[in-house]
């Protein structure tokens, strides 16, 4: 490489190797996530890139960083990422809310002063010291002496965080809890209910998808034994979405399975 | 220790706080109240100014609490004697005003007591703010006092009340904070110099580089001239009084402006006098185009109060000229002149607010041949507009004398210009009371009912002092003149060798 | 290599991340743009770790994953929220806040 | 290996403790106290949590220590002050909180809905806002007294968390409000990430994460300035956001206005008290020394943020945007006393968080008062001839704007003279002029809301004032009495103040 005038330490050749081969790609997956359209896709090059860093953390004698980096960050949080677009709609790629007015030229302009003031530290910067390196602090081992600073001098950040997580967990229940406001009709209610409700055709329980179809998919709808397509077997989901496939493809004889639509 | 200014100026607030007892539905009560303490006020005043020593120059009546002391900010209150000159003044007008007004709370927005509690709180702020020795409780008062104005323009008064008071609120806000500013650097200035303090003797023996103390007196200097008002800073007060009611008007200009005028001579004069220097010849340029300026816009008026107000900015113009003249003759010229000026202008505004809402209109071509249907107003009214004009053997006669003396001594050339507004005001004075008083009496104007006994009462005090002080002012220049000499010689000027007078 | 040049990649993704929060339009989007911008952070935190040889760095990044976790939590809880009044109540995707 | 035990303070964490404590029982209560007790409960507990936490700093007072928890929170005069002022303010805030009609029914109803209108019915209450206010205020008193990265940024996340949360549980217009804690919680996370970069930046410059490690770096000039610079502007942008400074103040509008007034009142005024509690920190003690590298921006800063607040100010038609507006401004002025870097400055500042945040909390606390029967009223054309129908509730509203102005004898009077006089002390005569001049333009505005209340007669659709509940009442007259107290007899505060504003290192 060029010389870039910092001189804060060298490492290892193989460390280099691994650099030039990941370091680009973090940096080129995390422009894709900008631009790509769906946010499903963001969301897997958002996972790429952590895992990027990862490896990055343990490259650099941060080994228990670089797990918990994969199990927490790309485990976890980049699932429960996909597990709510998932419920939002995966191809939602519309706006759910105005970004904050006025900003785009401010934060355009700060990301160019970022860029300068990066250029001035790639020419000017030294850090004055000689990179120092980890052995000596890991010399217990990486996970052990996170843990004695952690349950030592950082013991006090560490139990508030404790706060931190029951806030959260506090704030998901608020405004996903709902607090039954109206009774659920019992299993027995439901059945009494079946029952009184005029016609007993509906007493029996539904088929599930497929049955009685020539298909066993999730979107062609069950036929009813008198040979009509029963609406309910279908996730209200798909037909919202217009997914269903009409059972008649499937069908030989003409019978009419054509799906109504409950609404 | 002695605490009788600090009694005066709680003997209103007692008033206020009975008044705030009351029911809202028992006007007359109410207006009883407040005519009781503004008269018990104004003889408490009376007996201060009796136990006066008049030829002691030093502050009298002192009092001091420390208030905030880790800014160095007092509660001191002293009375020299411009001070004691304004506070009489003040505090005389104040039951006038009451007894004149009886009825000017009726088109009010809220009720006659709250009018009433707005009276005596703005009557204790004004007795502070002549009181104060501290520049930072002086600047709490001015800036106060702002509040109760407001709301009896805004509350009580007539046609745009509420956009006169905000132009006057504003205004006087936008100099209150340059002042602040100036404050703020004095106080930064004394903390340097051995410690923060706000009373004005010590401030003034602060050392500062001209640059700063010409830009701390201009921060002074255009509160003041805003509130006194000083071309070209005079654009709120036609509007304010226009919309006021007659009794606040003369609160505004008789009492609220003397503010920036005493300002002056208390703050400017004493606390920068190299800055004072500097800028004497813009200030007398200004004063005289004051002069002129409100004379002649005064003469073009066709409303009688936009009248009154211009002739008022003509007047201060005066006022001014008198005090950055220099001179001892000017100095007692101009506290005599706002303590005169205080009550000719009572008496012309309320006597033209009775006319106004007699005839239910302001226009001076309203009016006509007054002198036949109510001979008793259209005589108070004549009076008024001579002593506005200062007519000899009355009081404002030897007060603009005084100040045009005391000004040719030093500036013969701004005197002699200024002696044409002497001549302008003869104009602004006889046209209306031409108009208005003599010839055939106008349509609408033949059932005027004339001055009734209250009214009478309340004039008569006016006529009394205003006559008294023409032919007999020495009580007062004997208060006076210690106190304008003392101001004078602080500030290393002597008056100007007499031969000098007689020579030119 | 330079151990500095993480610091390159890190101040990129800091600065594709703040970018990313102010050009794009879908909530949660940009909030992965902001966990960019932390993970940026937390690059730095490892590579000064390294570079100063002590392991506060390691342990503020660690933190930095648990808060980030959490924040995670309370964002997209909000944004379900918002998802679900506004898919009911079939409301204009325009703001309702004036500008 | 061996593994030394952490010591900790307990005395000197404890206010902190008592209201974590009080927050743990709270989620408590919202398990296992059957749901018409629980609105009483939380608010009694919430109370009594506070004034428990107040009594106790009360009782830590003038005690100091840089180990309280192992290095990790430093407890001084200015640390003292700080936590008594964000529990004062929220104990006045918690009856605003408290009153019912300010929070939705059920959080997780979709608005409009059969459901949320049961819920309303059967008088749901969010009771979970007790708890996440203590929270809140737990994360706020931690803040300011923070001596080492981690923690301030586990105390930023941890102020901010709860507020995101409330700022989406308004009780009308709720669409509005969700999406106010949307923006809230974006910009908030965008400005942490801000803050983070610059702590990484600050962290590798002088290989420290504690305040006094990096307080040695600056002060022996060891490490790389360009690293020092990075680190103190990216951590300023995280600050500068939390308290609204422009240009970083583009949530605080939309925020105040969808927010519930309650969350709006609780947030305007001890937010600020424990950002601008953490900015004096970190700028009078570890920056001092680089003063070069930011006064002159930081001044720049105040100054935009003081003439663009005022500005826009006036073009507000809504009561609540209005204010946010002005805060902006208040934002401005603050940071003059950062600038000002001096003793004075520190307790002018102090003074002025206290007076503002307790005039704001009242100010927001009429707000909810003026309402018609769809809740809240905010749009200041309908506030005309307020004066005349309840003079009272617009009388208070008037003085808390007058003290907004810094009108003399009240406090905001006192708190903009001790605040422009320091930084005129240090050399800011810039600042204070700006200040000063945009004090002019800001009266401007609150004075015509003064005008629209008195002087205007009222239209057809005037708007109703509800008769305040006792609770709101409490918030409004303790809020009234303190302003008008620190407006005329500050002294007493004052000396108080300067008794304790030394930051020890």
């Amino acid at each position: 490489m060029i010389d870039l005038a910092i001189s804060v330490g060298q490492t290892g050749t193989p460390e280099a190797v691994m650099f030039w081969i990941l370091g680009p790609m973090a940096v080129l997956s995390a422009l894709a996530m900008l631009l790509v359209k769906k946010a499903v896709h963001s969301a897997i090059l958002l996972a790429w890139v952590m895992i990027i860093l990862a490896i990055f953390y343990i490259a650099q004698d941060a080994v228990f960083l670089g797990i918990v980096q994969v199990v927490v960050y790309t485990g976890a949080v980049m699932m429960l990422f996909l597990f709510i677009l998932m419920l939002v709609g995966v191809d939602s790629s519309d706006s759910l809310t105005e970004t904050i007015p006025g900003l785009r030229p401010i934060a355009i302009t700060a990301a160019l002063g970022f860029g300068g003031l990066m250029v001035s530290l790639i020419s000017r910067a030294t850090i004055g010291r000689e990179m120092v390196g980890l052995t000596v602090a890991n010399l217990d081992g990486n996970v052990q002496s996170i843990a004695k600073k952690l349950f030592s001098t950082y013991v006090w950040p560490f139990e508030v965080v404790s706060a931190l997580l029951i806030t959260a967990a506090l704030g998901a229940m608020v405004l996903a809890h709902h607090q039954r406001t109206i009774l659920r009709p019992t299993q027995r209610e439901q059945a009494i209910n079946r029952f009184r409700s005029g016609s007993l055709a509906s007493a029996a329980g539904l088929p599930g998808p497929g049955v009685f179809a020539r298909h066993n998919a999730v979107d062609v709808p069950a036929l009813l034994p008198d040979g009509s397509a029963a609406p309910s077997s279908i996730s209200a989901t798909l037909k919202a979405r217009g997914d269903v496939i009409d059972s008649r493809k499937f069908e030989l004889g003409e019978v009419d399975t054509s799906v109504e639509e409950e609404k | 220790m002695n605490i009788s200014l600090t009694l005066l100026m709680a003997l209103p607030l007692l008033g206020a706080a009975v008044l705030a007892a009351l029911p809202k539905t028992n006007g007359v009560l109410a207006k009883q109240i407040a005519l009781g303490s503004t008269i018990l006020v104004a003889l408490a005043t009376i007996s201060m100014a009796i136990g006066f020593e008049r030829d002691n120059v030093n502050l009298q009546y002192v009092e001091s609490h420390p208030w905030i002391p880790s800014f160095g900010i007092n509660y001191a209150v002293g009375l020299d004697g411009i001070s004691l000159v304004l506070i009489l003044m003040t505090t005389l007008l104040a039951p006038i005003v009451v007894l004149a007004g009886w009825n000017e709370s009726q088109n009010g927005r809220w009720s006659t007591k709250t009018f009433y509690i707005l009276i005596l709180v703005l009557e204790m702020m004004a007795i502070g703010v002549f009181a104060a020795t501290d520049v930072f409780l002086f600047y709490v008062f001015f800036e106060a006092m702002l509040v109760p104005v407001y709301f009896l323009i805004g509350g009580y008064g007539t046609g745009e009340r509420s956009a006169a008071a905000v132009k006057f609120l504003l205004y006087s806000l936008f100099g209150g904070l340059l002042m602040l500013a100036s404050i703020i650097g004095l106080y930064v200035l004394s903390g340097a110099q051995g410690g923060h303090t706000f009373d004005t003797q010590a401030l003034s023996q602060l050392q500062m580089s001209s640059t700063t103390q010409n830009l701390l007196f201009l921060g002074f200097f255009i509160a003041f001239a805003i509130k006194a008002p000083l071309w070209p800073f005079h654009t709120w007060l036609p509007d304010a009084a226009d919309s006021a009611t007659p009794g606040t008007s003369v609160l505004l200009l008789g009492v609220l402006d003397k503010v920036g005028t005493f300002g002056m001579i208390r703050y400017c004069l004493t606390l920068f006098p190299e800055a004072t220097k500097t800028f004497t010849p813009i200030i007398i340029t200004l004063s005289v185009i004051s002069i002129i300026y409100g004379a002649f816009l005064a003469i073009g008026q066709k409303d009688i109060k936009r009248l009154i107000a211009f002739t008022s900015i003509s007047h201060f113009g005066f006022i001014t000229m008198g005090i950055f003249a220099m001179t001892s003759q000017g100095h007692s010229g101009a506290t005599l002149y706002m303590f005169n000026h205080g009550f000719s202008t009572a008496a012309l505004f309320l006597v033209a607010g009775w006319m106004i809402s007699r005839r239910g209109s302001s226009t001076i071509s309203d009016f006509g041949g007054l002198q036949r249907v109510t001979p008793v107003m259209a005589w108070a009214f004549f009076f008024a507009g001579m002593s506005s004009l200062a007519l000899p053997g009355l009081s404002s006669f030897v007060s603009e004398f005084l100040v045009l003396v005391g000004t040719f001594t030093r500036y013969p050339v701004a005197a002699v210009i200024a002696t044409f507004g002497i001549v302008l005001a003869a104009l602004y004075i006889l046209i209306p009371v031409q108009r208005a008083l003599q010839g055939p009496t106008t349509a609408g104007n033949e059932n005027l009912p004339d001055l009734t006994l209250r009214e009478r009462v309340a004039i008569a005090p006016v006529v009394v002092i205003i006559l008294f002080l023409g032919f007999y002012p020495s009580p007062l220049l004997k208060v006076i003149n210690p106190a304008a000499t003392h101001v004078i010689s602080q500030m290393g000027f002597s008056d100007p060798a007499p031969t000098q007078l007689g020579g030119k | 290599m330079n151990a500095a040049n993480y610091l390159y990649i890190s101040a990129l993704l800091f600065t594709i991340g703040a970018v990313g929060v102010v050009v794009r339009r879908n909530a949660i989007v940009v909030f992965m743009c902001v966990e960019l911008m932390l993970n940026a952070a937390n690059l730095a935190f490892v590579t000064f770790a390294r570079i100063n040889g002590s392991i506060d760095g390691q342990i503020m990044a660690f933190f930095t994953m648990v808060v980030a976790a959490c924040e995670v939590v309370v964002g997209l809880a909000i944004i379900v929220t918002i998802y679900r009044s506004r898919r009911s109540a079939s409301v204009d995707d325009a703001s309702l806040l004036k500008r | 290996m061996t593994f030394t035990a952490p010591v900790l303070n307990y005395a000197i964490l404890s206010p902190m403790l008592i209201v974590l404590a009080g927050a743990l029982i709270g989620v408590l209560v919202e398990a296992f106290v059957g749901k018409a007790l629980r609105p009483i409960v939380q608010l009694i507990l919430t109370v009594a949590t506070l004034l428990l936490a107040l009594v106790q700093v009360f009782r830590i007072r003038g005690s100091e220590s840089l180990s309280a928890a192992m290095g990790s929170v430093v407890f001084d005069g200015p640390g003292f002050l700080f936590q008594a002022a964000i529990l004062i303010i929220s104990i006045i805030s918690v009856f605003l909180i408290a009153d019912n009609e300010n929070f939705t029914a059920l959080a997780a109803a979709i608005p409009g809905s059969a459901e949320e209108q049961a819920a309303i019915q059967q008088g749901n209450k969010v009771t979970e806002v007790f708890p996440l206010t203590l929270f809140a205020v737990a994360g706020m008193m931690l803040f300011p007294v923070s001596s080492d990265l981690i923690t301030l940024f586990v105390a930023l996340e941890m102020l901010s968390l709860p507020l995101y949360l409330m700022a989406g549980l308004s009780r009308r217009r709720r669409l509005l409000s969700q999406e106010a804690a949307l923006k809230y919680f974006l910009l908030g996370a965008f400005a942490s990430a801000f803050f983070l970069f610059g702590a990484a930046y600050l962290y590798g410059y002088s290989g420290d994460v504690t305040f006094s490690g990096i307080r040695d770096s600056v002060v022996g000039g060891s490490g790389n300035d360009i690293f020092l610079l990075i680190g103190i502007a990216f951590i300023s942008i995280g600050l500068l956001f939390k308290v609204g400074a422009v240009p970083f103040h583009a949530w605080t509008p939309d925020v105040y206005q969808g927010a519930p007034t309650a969350v709006t009142a609780f947030m305007a005024a001890a937010t600020k008290v424990a950002a601008f509690g953490a900015m004096l920190r970190i700028y009078y003690t570890i920056f001092a020394n680089a003063e070069w590298s930011w006064t002159p921006l930081l001044s720049g800063i105040a100054i935009i943020t003081m003439l663009f607040g005022s500005f826009v100010a006036i073009a507000q038609r809504d009561v609540k945007r209005m204010l946010a507006y002005s805060s902006i401004a208040h934002a401005g002025f603050l940071l003059a006393g950062v600038i000002a870097l001096n003793k004075a400055g520190l307790a002018a500042s102090i003074f002025y968080l206290f007076a503002y945040g307790v005039a704001t909390v009242g100010a927001f606390a009429v707000v909810t008062l003026v309402r018609d029967s769809a809740g809240e009223v905010t749009d200041l054309n309908r506030w005309t001839g307020l004066g005349k129908r309840s003079p009272w509730v617009a009388s208070v509203f008037a003085f808390f704007l007058l003290a907004f102005a810094g009108i003399p004898l009240t406090s905001g009077f006192i708190g903009k003279f001790s605040i422009f006089s320091a930084a005129y002390e240090s050399g800011a005569q810039g600042v204070v002029i700006a200040g000063v001049l945009s004090s002019a333009v800001a009266a401007f505005f609150y004075i015509r809301v003064i005008v629209l209340m008195f002087f205007t007669d009222s239209h057809e659709d005037a708007t109703t004032v509800v008769i305040p509940s006792v609770l709101t009442r409490i918030t409004v007259i303790f809020s009234f009495v303190i302003t008008v107290a620190l407006g005329v007899y500050p002294a007493p505060l004052i000396d108080f103040i300067n008794k304790f504003a030394t930051f020890i290192r």
